[in-house]
């Protein structure tokens, strides 16, 4: 089974993100005997963001391994690991610590098929937790995508919600590539963190695929093209919601993947709504946004009834006060400005 | 040791207890019935040190405010005991403009330049910044000592190495502090490397190790007595290991439920141990108990309320001090 | 004394790249006691690419200092050093390695000043080697300016020729803020290497400062705006003069920064051009090119006369071989292609 | 030890040999008469191992195809140890289609999955990928061993250190090689560490450690023998550093003028060492030296031959093979 819509899964049962993941690793690690999974806190804590919770009781320590705080070593582990045919799915806990262990992730993981002419396959999830909201600070914050996504070699997958997350959780484990998995801590419906209604949903009980490149429209409309991707989906469909009453007809589009991007769904949606905006939780210049926009415009800058315009982190590291955080996160209120600006209202 | 000396390591692990109670009491506060890690008037992830006093303060005792300290994520006690305006760290992690980072940075970045202090919350990324201010003092021929912390989990990472490594070959005053509470989050130090002590890991960089144990607050400060001197007459570098205890959760929030020797922890909590020492030498009654408590509590109050007068950041403010 | 243009220095003295930029170091340690260099083989080796040749007889070890092959502990080094008042310089050999150190650069070196409230400076400038052409293959052989530019926290300089190598290389060490000093090893004039012979040039003797965040037009045209930077201006520029003949008038826009980038400069150029062809050594999504584009259809799609064109690596890892290297970098062959195709013809 | 196993370490250390000194004549054949890095039928970066044979016929002649060996930037030595397609190889460092790579990874992108074989560029970054061979094999059952070399440069680099210590946690079965030819790229040993046998650093994770002197082939052998029999039968990884021998420049082009050992360097030479060795122990006559010589020249001219006759890959086709 293959979904390629948001709004497909016909099921009444409920989940939040975070179990939902679980439940495709588990169902892959059902399986197959060569998934297993690696990662600071994954065993008896479960994933410091809920993204192993019940595996190691499942699993046993095997095959849900704990590692000492080494990203280097344990990461390229499981690159070995896979070159020999297993298919591990390693966490690193923060996105935001990739700078300890890039070298593994970029220059091997990433490049091994390549340099190899494609006689090695790397088939690794590497999971990871982003984005901020919660006063965590400029280290813990960090949704970095556009750093991932800038680098060849690696898919990157950025779900929104549950139904989504176990899709796309089971294509990236049985995916033959190296699949950099990002998940928002506000997306994961956690008992601790202020919680965003859509972090709970529907998700069927057998196992799917969303196929990996593939963006989503999660809300139709004809005025303006929201494109963005994560936990900003649901802050852009709570805007369109409110806007409707205002006779603004957003269309949001969950982009779900970055590499591949989708570009013809962005274009073919510009090209009914004329306006573009992006929202990204990442740093502004250099990134996202950018792309998507460039995107748009080297097919047709025509395209475009009116400049396109972004709402992202400004290029300052996350900071901790929450008036000071919301202030740079691209929230409902900016979003809405934004949606009325690229309007000309 | 000398009664002074004593009674003034007492009264700083009492100041820094007292200090991470207040700020477990305000942190939670707010954040009832359900616990929200965003919400309440301190947010965001709060590591705190309670158990890990005996480390700071004896380390510190042996530091002036010309000598250097770069902490973790779990900081309080360090940037206590080495003397940050606890007003102002008080106010940063309040999130508050006067703050030592005017709100911006938090309670895993607390940056005091008057007492060259600072932390990260990158394990072992601390390590290697305290290596360049060592060999700035070095370079102009101050005296200064940079002590550089970590916990047992964070000597796994690469970090680690390379600095204990540079710090040796350069000769650098650096005293190199690894606070074994036996846990990294979840995992267990004997999940994340099979040697029984990090000291002896100080022989593979040719420098002296030594592991204190039974997070004795006086062994800290005679091991650290040798380190700094032997840093500060340009010896340098040494590797000290101190058998501690996170008396509480890895942050606040943590279930614990993977912790397989909580029952044992209250028994070893250090500052009543101390206590019961003193006084069994004679060195404290319970007026100076009374007055050690009285000091720290009006201190820690002093700085909470300076915090909660002091007004938040302005958000339109929020993308100046990017640059110089 | 202040540069803005790169045609601005009067000087019959011919520098390489590489002796210019040792120049400006060597002045600087002259003048300022706290100014020290670090790296590997920057002493009795003078840097794999000549970025520190003689300063180690000069200076002398305490000044000019070999370090251990231990990116993350000296580049660490420097970051203290900085913050107790040094003004260090670190090497990180190739830009290709920042995995193993990345998190000293950008959760440290770039964030400290905005954590600690404007309290703590770090001026450092942190040097470092880029780009392909010579098949050094897919780890040596890397721009990766897009990733540093897309962080928060610290310049990024870009210099393409040598009195701009010395005045950018001048500007960084006096500044405040940390600076990645990007050159690329085709400009440096390395007498082992395929020389471009722009790599050797006039260069003032006196001290001047290229001030940082100041685009240079290259050449002026009323055609087309190629905006680039590094080597890629001198494929420009060769491109220019030979289209010239087909009467097409490029006007070429060296970045020499991208943090801060001068949109206004770019801005005004396509706004007189109605063309943009973005040339950019790095790998094409996420990153430079994305965002020139961006920044000027936010700015007004209509300024674009024709949908802008870029000319980057497509994302694939850089190959070893030569033919294969040649085919995904920005050469001269792809931008004249380009230009033809922005022009309509 | 026995003749015929003598024999063989001598004959590969000679095939070594062969294949480095025909890509040196290779690679500078077409950069004349000024060297330029990106000119000729081989181009790029150029590191050739010459000196240091006696570390790889000593280590891969415990090994077998079903055992992993990752190596570094200077991987020749150990890829024709280890018994990787010495056409295929040479075809990839020639760029050609019929190259381990396609043409895509070059001198120091060499991987051969049929052995289990791979390098990589980034120092010390080669260890952690061999710990997840040597787990794989682990879980598999299998009683594969995986090999993971560096440089002593290498050594004080943080992958050095997490790579141990996860090994000798997770008992893997793995074998550090440290190939001590004293300099990275300019600087020497003493300026990069201040101990004196990388050997002692295995002490720091719990694991044994040796150092073999004087680029001893028999000395690496025998070391390599018990630490590979360590791991095959599932007591852990061990650590071995072998003193040798960087002959040439540390990559092709490299001027040297840093080496104040230079004058030295011929006589240490290993290949006359042991071929002398052998000589007077009665192992080797003029005519086993001629043969070994002859059959090597053999197979390397074949591979040559083979690398130039095979076609130059399609540069349309660049961009395919990033995805499987
Ligand atoms: C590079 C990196 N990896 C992982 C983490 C997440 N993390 C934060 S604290 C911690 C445990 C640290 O253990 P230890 O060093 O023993 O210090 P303790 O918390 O016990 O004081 C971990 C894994 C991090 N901050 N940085
Ligand atoms: C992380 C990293 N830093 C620097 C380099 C550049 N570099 C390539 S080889 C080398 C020296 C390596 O020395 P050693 O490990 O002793 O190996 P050797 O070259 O002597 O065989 C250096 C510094 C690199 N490739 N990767
Ligand atoms: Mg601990
Ligand atoms: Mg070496």
């Amino acid at each position: 089974m293959s979904l390629t819509d948001a709004s497909a899964p016909t099921t009444t049962r409920r989940l939040s993100t975070s179990k939902a993941m679980v439940e495709a690793i588990a169902a892959e690690m059902d399986r197959d005997q060569d998934v297993f999974v690696m990662g600071e806190d994954v065993g008896a804590y479960g994933g410091i963001f809920s993204s192993t919770t019940g595996l190691l009781d499942r699993f046993g320590p095997q095959r849900v391994v704990d590692t000492p705080i080494s990203e280097t070593a344990f990461i390229g582990a499981a690159i070995g690991a896979a070159v020999e045919g297993m298919r591990p799915i390693a966490e690193l806990m923060f996105a935001d610590f990739f700078g300890v262990c890039m070298d593994q992730i970029y220059n091997h993981m990433a490049k091994i098929h390549y340099e190899s002419g494609g006689n090695v396959r790397v088939p690794i999830v590497l999971t990871t937790a982003v984005g901020g909201g919660y006063s965590d600070g400029a280290q813990h914050s960090q949704c970095l995508w556009g750093t991932f996504a800038h680098l060849p070699g690696m898919k990157v997958v950025v779900p929104s919600n549950p139904a989504d997350a176990k899709g796309l959780m089971t294509s990236a484990i049985r995916d033959d590539n190296p699949v950099v998995y990002m998940f928002h801590k506000g997306i994961m419906g956690l008992p601790w963190m202020a919680k965003n209604p859509r972090s709970v949903g529907p998700v069927p009980e057998e196992d799917y695929e969303v196929p990996i490149g593939k963006a989503a429209i999660a809300r139709p409309g004809t005025d303006v093209t929201v494109a963005t991707l994560s936990l900003s989906v649901h802050h852009a469909l709570d805007v369109a919601d409110e806007l409707a009453g205002d006779d603004i007809d957003c269309e949001v589009v969950d982009l779900r993947s970055l590499v591949p991007l989708d570009t013809d769904t962005i274009l073919e949606s510009v090209g009914r709504t004329g306006r573009l905006l992006v929202v990204d939780e990442d740093y502004r210049s250099f990134g996202v946004s950018g792309e998507i926009i460039a995107r748009v415009a080297e097919r047709d800058p025509g395209l475009l009834t009116a400049p396109p315009v972004r709402v992202a982190v400004p290029d300052v590291p996350i900071p901790y006060a929450r008036g000071l955080e919301d202030a740079v996160l691209p929230t409902a209120d900016r979003i809405r400005s934004a949606v009325f600006g690229v309007m000309g209202r | 040791m000398d009664t002074a000396t004593r009674l003034d390591l007492y009264r700083m692990m009492v100041l820094i207890r007292t200090f991470e109670e207040a700020i477990l009491r305000e942190y939670h506060a707010d954040k009832k019935p359900v616990f929200d890690i965003g919400a309440g008037a301190i947010p965001g992830e709060m590591h705190l040190s309670a158990g890990q006093e005996p480390v700071a303060a004896g380390v510190c005792a042996q530091l002036t405010s010309a000598d250097a300290v770069t902490a973790t994520h779990r900081p309080h006690h360090f940037a206590i005991a080495h003397g940050v305006d606890l007003h102002r760290m008080t106010a940063e992690i309040f999130g508050r403009v006067d703050g030592l980072g005017k709100g911006r940075g938090g309670h895993m970045h607390l940056f005091d330049p008057d007492v060259h202090f600072s932390c990260s919350g990158i394990i072992a990324e601390g390590y290697p910044p305290a290596l360049g201010q060592a060999l700035a003092f070095q370079r102009r021929g101050t005296d200064g000592v940079a002590v550089a912390v970590t916990g047992e989990g964070a000597a796994n990472q690469g970090a680690f190495h390379e600095s204990l490594n540079l710090a040796a070959l350069w000769k650098l005053p650096v005293v190199f502090v690894v606070e074994d509470n036996e846990w990294g989050i979840s995992v267990p130090r004997s999940a994340s490397t099979c040697i029984t002590s990090n000291a002896d890991r100080a022989a593979a960089y040719g420098m002296p190790g030594r592991r204190v144990e039974d997070n004795s607050v006086e062994g800290v400060h005679q091991a650290a007595a040798e380190a700094v001197a032997r840093a500060r007459t340009g010896e340098g570098p040494s590797l000290l290991e101190v058998h501690t205890l996170r008396l509480w959760g890895h942050f606040e929030g943590d279930p614990q439920a993977y912790r397989h020797d909580l029952d044992g922890v209250p028994g070893r909590d250090p500052l009543p141990t101390y206590e019961q020492e003193l006084r069994s030498a004679g060195v404290l009654d319970e007026a100076a108990v009374t007055s050690a408590a009285a000091d720290a509590s009006e201190r820690v109050e002093d700085a909470i309320a300076f915090a909660r007068r002091s007004p938040a950041p302005a958000p339109k403010e929020a993308a100046d001090l990017v640059f110089a």
